[in-house]
């Protein structure tokens, strides 16, 4: 696939800093809706994972807005394009804080383009709320980076979790070479070291080949009793069909991320190999929460009142990163009326009383919960979809993993749980 | 560059260029010398075991039939080509292995058979440019700047006046080349090639497409080039042409020179008359 | 061994869908002498034409005869339109080559207009495996290697036993000459637009069926070991682009059974750089090809 | 002829920046993977940058040495920059492979973002300045004669006695020396470079730039980049997403880009500038009558 273009000129710095001159960040609140930065591809080959990650910041911007809003102003969810590219993505985010007004809340920030975006807005003094799974940002000291999704060498120790839960002893492991699924790699080696599991091939391949057979027929060759593969959905496709080429039809149970929980792969894969193995051989591994808490309910309903959001309401039902922007724009709602200030400079040290359980708190479960009570004169707890949230000092949180399975072109069930401090045991 | 005095009438106004050309004297034999040259393309010998040699302040015709290998020949000893085997020896020196732009720098200098002047450049930067040397192409020219070669590059351009005013172009020097009529660019190139003071001119038909006008009076170019010092190496099918100004004359056919002579003389000869009439 | 009597296999199925391309590419600049780097997308036009008509409830197979022609057809425009009055304009290869990479990349994005960026898929077309020598093979792969048999067959009789053919070998070795015999040859060039076309647009649709998952730029990411293929045979040989397909395909597939298969498409550049520097005419060209080569 | 393997010395310039001032890979959680992990200061690294870029500039004009047709050399360079950015993707702990390199250090990290933009522009703008003049040595005057001469027609230029291959090759040196400086001082602007920032495409879009501002004129080479980078690339972010059709903006700005290059080259080949020569005056000479010696206004 195409990437986006950067032209390596002075030209594209000079707009970048003749637009700047006006607003730096982090002055006292301006007249206006505040502005919610959603940093995600909105154009390129990833362009489909800037409408996801902007739903759950309309579901929480639209709640937030019927209580009321914040401080006396409404809230906003604004695209900035970073094209999932690093390099393009940089005139475009500068651009953006330094033209958007009352840009108090970034949110998004994937893998791809996480390492050139995040010292950005850090910079910036802008909050953010990450979806990324750079394990860099494990231990970061950026002040004003939040991220309640587990990072990819995580998600990597739950895929071999789950495959030595269900049994599987030898296991093949095949990704394309780009940032998220390489970043996985160091966790699956790791935990399949402790817990005793065979890696028999261990590869990454080229995006859009016109063959994996070579490939395929190497995984073959070495019988495995499941597959750890994470790829886009072309490169997918293809390399399915290679492989069931090889095998009459028959292909191993295969485990991958979350991510593949897409439109675009279930529609190749489907095309490729058949809804049969979706549905039956495939686990998607990824960060769990409860779809039975009032707080789903509450996220659950606002997607589907939204025109723009009401058709992935069932997709986003069991996938993490899209939670935890929800929950992290509620927390960061919350901090600003603790704070009574939008000033990320000023707002950013209260978020860890929004969420910490401390004697004596109300627990809410929504912003318009937790804006009465703070109203009347409460504490609070915020517990939302992802469950309590407990930041550590690096502003991470890694909650419980899960298995799903495909129940539709978009939706899926969840099947196991693994919490998240037995994922964290085999990283050590 | 000196003036061009008006001491030799009719053919004064070319007197400029030729007081450029260095001394060839130097070595006191032959200036150019090949020895059993062979060219060959795939299976085929272009040129077959060519030897000959030209004298300095001479001018040596090559004549023949279409695919004699004149060409190769002149292309082979200008450097452009290799030589499959064989030797060139110039003003003494085996020059066999060097490549074209050493040869020129030597002074032996070679004009293509259908005019290749640098379309972008005008006339007059295209006689500029023929000086490989000139100091504002060295590394300290480009450090040290304008004051290190201004003096050089004014006298370059004096003398490209100097051509460019001879060959009656003066009103064409800002012209850009590409926009020049076939025989101006001939003109020019012959100019370029003068401008680097060779001892030794290889022409490649340089009267095709020329009128009958226009061929006499590059004729007495090219003479009075001679009486200056100047050896030409020339490749002619208009038979005249160089009855009127060779002094020694080849005849090449099949790749092999068959005759050598004065042209009154090789007209007679049966076995010229028999290459022309089969070639 | 048995890895890699197999990759051979795969190479073998996947060089037949090049060859195909290949030949098309390479019979288009035998006779026009223009590197048409926009035949990357004429191929991606191809495969989402194919992907129309399957739409329309087309056999696959009518599909693929029917897209090729209509490549044809869009093939002979870009010359007539484009091309064409570049050249009489007198623009160097150079030139010409910049404007087929734009005019590749503008139809590119027409695609993106039209369809959008999002991966497309025939659906499973590849019927029963089939297995002999060791290779395992699907019956599409099979149909497509014995269509681009054919097709090549059909070339060869085109060009030695027709009075068209000789009139394209005239054209390919020396245009001006066999203007001047009578040829006329701006017609022979059109047709070998419309062949290269439609041997594009045809590979394009098999590529499609055997790659199950594509989007739209489908034909540039194969262009590069098309091209390899015809450089390795020679530019401007139809028959060399045939065997040259078949070799880039089983090095490229051995290559990537034994070694990081991240480097399969470096083996394609790798070819393409080493025999233009080193042995321009190809392996299977002639010389006077080469002196088209050479400045 | 302009170089289609350019890119390629600007992203060696960028990687050679970004090595020489992030410091070792082992930093950040070891999350990324790459050679050498210096930390030099900003001008050594530039300089290091300017001389990689100009080896590899030499390298890529060694293979453009060979004597084949123009077009054949186009494709040579355009598969060597696909190839490049290919290998350096494949390779994970060479260049970072496909992810490529984060977090590359910025000179001016101490500053606030807007300050921070503002100084480097002027340490950009600066930049600039010395390679406008540097650049000016070699295109104006007798050297730029010489160049160009060789660019026309480099048969004719050997048999004036220039050598055509050391002259070729100090052009590519300098030339990757440029495209050096550029790759490093926009890997430390960006922060981050990936074989993704350096597809063949981006060299379409530079060529463009060219083509459009006039291939002979720095000014126009310079406007053209303003024009069709800013204009044109990022104009087309302001420009409202059509939400039912994903892509369509983009594609747009594709289109454009191609059409506008076929445009200029069917229209106006000589860009929106054209080269200008310098004209020379002829002293006055009493002796001479410029039009009336041999050869003079005749058509041959």
């Amino acid at each position: 696939m195409r990437k986006a273009l950067v032209i390596p000129v002075v030209g594209v710095m000079a707009v970048v800093a003749g637009c700047g001159s006006s607003t730096p960040s982090g002055n006292a609140i301006k007249p206006g809706p505040i502005n919610i930065g959603v940093v995600a591809p909105f154009s390129g080959p990833a362009a489909e994972f800037g409408t996801l990650i902007s739903a759950p910041c309309y579901a929480a911007t639209d709640l937030i807005n019927q209580a009321g809003g914040i401080l006396g102003h409404k809230i906003q969810c604004t695209p900035v394009d970073d094209t999932g590219d690093p390099a393009d993505a940089v005139p475009n985010v500068t651009r953006a804080i330094a033209t958007i007004s009352n840009f108090d809340l970034a949110v998004g920030l994937e893998t791809n383009t996480a390492a050139t975006t995040v010292p950005l807005v850090n910079k910036a003094q802008i909050n953010m709320v990450t979806t990324n799974g750079l394990t860099n940002y494990d231990t970061t000291t950026y002040k004003y980076f939040w991220r309640l999704t587990p990072a990819d060498d995580a998600n990597g120790a739950a895929m071999v979790q789950f495959a030595y839960n269900k049994g599987y002893k030898k296991i093949a492991v095949v990704f394309e070479n780009n940032s998220t699924d390489t970043g996985n790699t160091p966790g699956i080696e790791k935990a399949a070291a402790k817990l005793g599991v065979k890696l028999l091939t261990n590869t990454t391949i080229p995006a859009d080949a016109s063959s994996y057979s070579s490939v395929a027929s190497t995984v073959v060759s070495e019988h495995p009793q499941a597959i750890i593969f994470d790829a886009d959905p072309q490169s997918t496709a293809t390399f399915l069909s290679n492989y069931s080429q090889l095998t009459n039809g028959k292909l191993p149970p295969m485990i991958t991320a979350t991510d593949s929980l897409t439109p675009d792969w279930y529609q190749a894969v489907s095309k490729a190999v058949g809804t049969n193995f979706i549905f039956n051989q495939v686990d998607l591994v990824g960060s769990y929460f409860s779809t039975t808490t009032p707080a789903f309910y509450t996220y659950r309903s606002a997607l589907l009142a939204n025109p723009k959001t009401h058709a992935l309401a069932d997709t986003l039902a069991s996938v993490g990163p899209p939670a935890s922007i929800y929950d992290g724009i509620n927390v960061m709602a919350l901090a600003m009326l603790m704070a009574k200030s939008a000033d990320p400079t000023v707002y950013n040290s209260y978020v860890n009383q929004v969420v910490t359980p401390k004697s004596g708190a109300v627990v809410v479960d929504s912003y318009a919960a937790g804006k009465k009570a703070l109203a009347a004169g409460k504490k609070i707890q915020y517990v939302g979809v992802l469950g309590a949230v407990t930041f550590n000092k690096y502003h991470n949180f890694a909650g419980a993993f899960a298995a799903a399975r495909f129940t539709g072109s978009t939706t899926s069930r969840n099947a196991a749980i693994m919490p998240g401090s037995e994922i964290s045991k085999l990283l050590g | 560059m000196s003036a061009a005095p008006e001491d030799a009438p009719g053919s004064g106004r070319i007197a400029a260029p030729i007081t450029a050309v260095e001394s060839t004297e130097s070595a006191g034999g032959p200036l150019l010398r090949l020895t059993d040259l062979v060219r060959q393309y795939g299976g085929v010998k272009a040129v077959d075991g060519v030897s000959f040699e030209i004298q300095p302040r001479t001018i040596t015709g090559i004549i023949g039939p279409n695919g004699a290998g004149k060409s190769t020949v002149l292309t082979v000893a200008s450097g452009f080509m290799p030589p499959t085997s064989g030797h060139i020896e110039f003003d003494g020196r085996d020059v066999t292995g060097l490549p074209m732009h050493r040869r020129a720098r030597l002074g032996m200098v070679r004009t293509f058979q259908i005019a290749r002047v640098f379309e972008g450049l005008t006339a007059i930067e295209n006689l500029m440019v023929a000086v490989p040397q000139q100091r504002s192409l060295t590394l300290k020219g480009l450090v040290v700047g304008r004051r290190y070669w201004r003096s050089e590059e004014e006298e370059i351009q004096e003398r490209a006046w100097q051509l460019m005013k001879t060959f009656g172009m003066a009103d064409k020097a800002n012209e850009k080349a590409g926009r020049l009529s076939g025989g101006q660019r001939r003109a020019v190139e012959i100019m370029r090639a003068l401008m680097m003071r060779p001892k030794l001119l290889l022409v490649d038909e340089p009267m095709a497409g020329l009128n009958p006008k226009l061929t006499r009076e590059l004729e007495e170019v090219l003479m009075t080039l001679r009486e200056q010092g100047l050896s030409v190496l020339i490749i002619e099918h208009e038979l005249d042409t160089v009855e009127r100004i060779c002094s020694e004359v080849l005849v090449m056919a099949w790749g092999k020179v068959i005759a050598r002579g004065q042209m009154a003389e090789l007209r007679t000869r049966r076995e010229v008359q028999d290459a022309y009439v089969v070639g | 061994m048995h890895l890699l009597v197999q990759s051979i296999g795969f190479g073998v199925a996947a060089g037949a869908v090049l060859s195909l391309g290949a030949v098309g590419f390479t019979l288009q600049f035998g006779i026009s002498n223009v590197l048409n780097i926009a035949y990357g997308a004429l191929m991606s036009i191809g495969a989402f034409l194919g992907l129309f008509m399957l739409g329309l409830g087309l056999n696959i197979w009518v599909a693929m005869v029917l897209g090729g022609l209509a490549v044809g057809a869009c093939s002979v425009l870009l010359n007539r339109g484009l091309i064409t009055p570049l050249v009489r304009k007198g623009m160097q290869p150079f030139g010409l080559v910049i404007v087929s990479v734009s005019a590749g990349i503008v139809l590119e994005y027409v695609i993106v207009a039209v369809a959008g960026p999002a991966t497309q898929s025939y659906g499973n077309l590849s019927g029963a495996t089939l297995n002999f020598l060791g290779w395992t093979l699907t019956t599409a792969q099979v149909v497509i290697f014995g269509i681009a048999v054919l097709l090549m067959v059909g070339l060869h009789l085109l060009l030695t036993r027709t009075q068209l053919g000789r009139a394209m070998r005239a054209t390919s070795s020396n245009r001006t000459l066999a203007r001047s015999c009578g040829i006329a040859t701006s017609r022979i060039s059109d047709i070998a637009w419309f062949m290269s076309g439609t041997f594009c647009g045809m590979a394009g649709i098999a590529l499609a069926i055997t790659i199950e998952s594509f989007d739209f730029t489908l034909g540039s990411i194969f262009l590069i070991p098309m091209i390899a293929a015809a450089v390795l045979g020679g530019v401007g040989q139809p028959y060399g682009a045939m065997i040259g397909g078949l070799v880039v395909g089983v090095v490229s597939s051995v290559s990537s059974a034994y070694w990081d298969p991240a480097y399969q498409s470096v083996v394609a550049f790798g070819i393409i750089i080493v025999m233009l520097l080193v042995r321009p005419r190809g392996l299977f060209g002639s010389s006077s090809a080469t002196r088209k080569l050479l400045a | 002829m302009a170089n289609l393997a350019y890119i390629v010395v600007i992203a060696a310039g960028a990687y050679t920046y970004a090595v020489l001032t992030i410091g070792p890979d082992t930093g950040n959680g070891g999350f990324q993977h790459y050679i050498l992990g210096y930390q030099l200061p900003f001008f050594a690294a530039v300089i290091a940058a300017a001389a990689v870029g100009a080896g590899v500039g030499v390298l890529i004009g060694v293979t453009g040495l060979k004597r084949i047709r123009q077009d054949y050399q186009a494709m040579v360079m355009l598969v060597i920059s696909i190839m490049a950015a290919t290998v350096i993707g494949a390779a994970p702990s060479f260049l970072g492979g496909e992810p490529g390199i984060s977090l590359v250090p910025n000179p001016f990290s101490n500053l606030s973002a807007v300050t921070g933009a503002w100084a480097y522009v002027a340490m950009v703008a600066f930049a600039c300045l010395i390679g406008y003049l540097v650049l000016r040595k070699f295109t104006g005057g007798p050297m730029g004669r010489a160049l160009r001469a060789m660019r026309d027609d480099e048969h004719a230029a050997a048999a004036m006695g220039f050598s055509v291959v050391r002259m070729r090759l100090l052009t590519q040196a300098v030339g990757g020396a440029f495209g050096g400086v550029s790759g490093a001082l926009l890997v430390a602007f960006i922060g981050g470079w990936s074989p993704g920032a350096w597809a063949y495409v981006e060299t379409l879009a530079l060529l463009t730039a060219v083509i459009v501002g006039g291939m002979g004129n720095d000014f126009g080479v310079t406007l053209g980049t303003f024009v069709i980078a800013v204009l044109l690339l990022q104009g087309v972010q302001f420009l409202p997403q059509i939400r039912s059709h994903t892509g369509l903006t983009e594609a747009l700005g594709w289109m454009v880009l191609g059409l506008l290059t076929i445009g200029f080259l069917w229209f106006r080949p000589q860009g929106v500038f054209r080269e200008r020569r310098p004209k020379y005056r002829l002293r006055p000479d009493p002796t001479g009558d410029p039009s009336s010696g041999a050869l003079a206004g005749r058509r041959g």
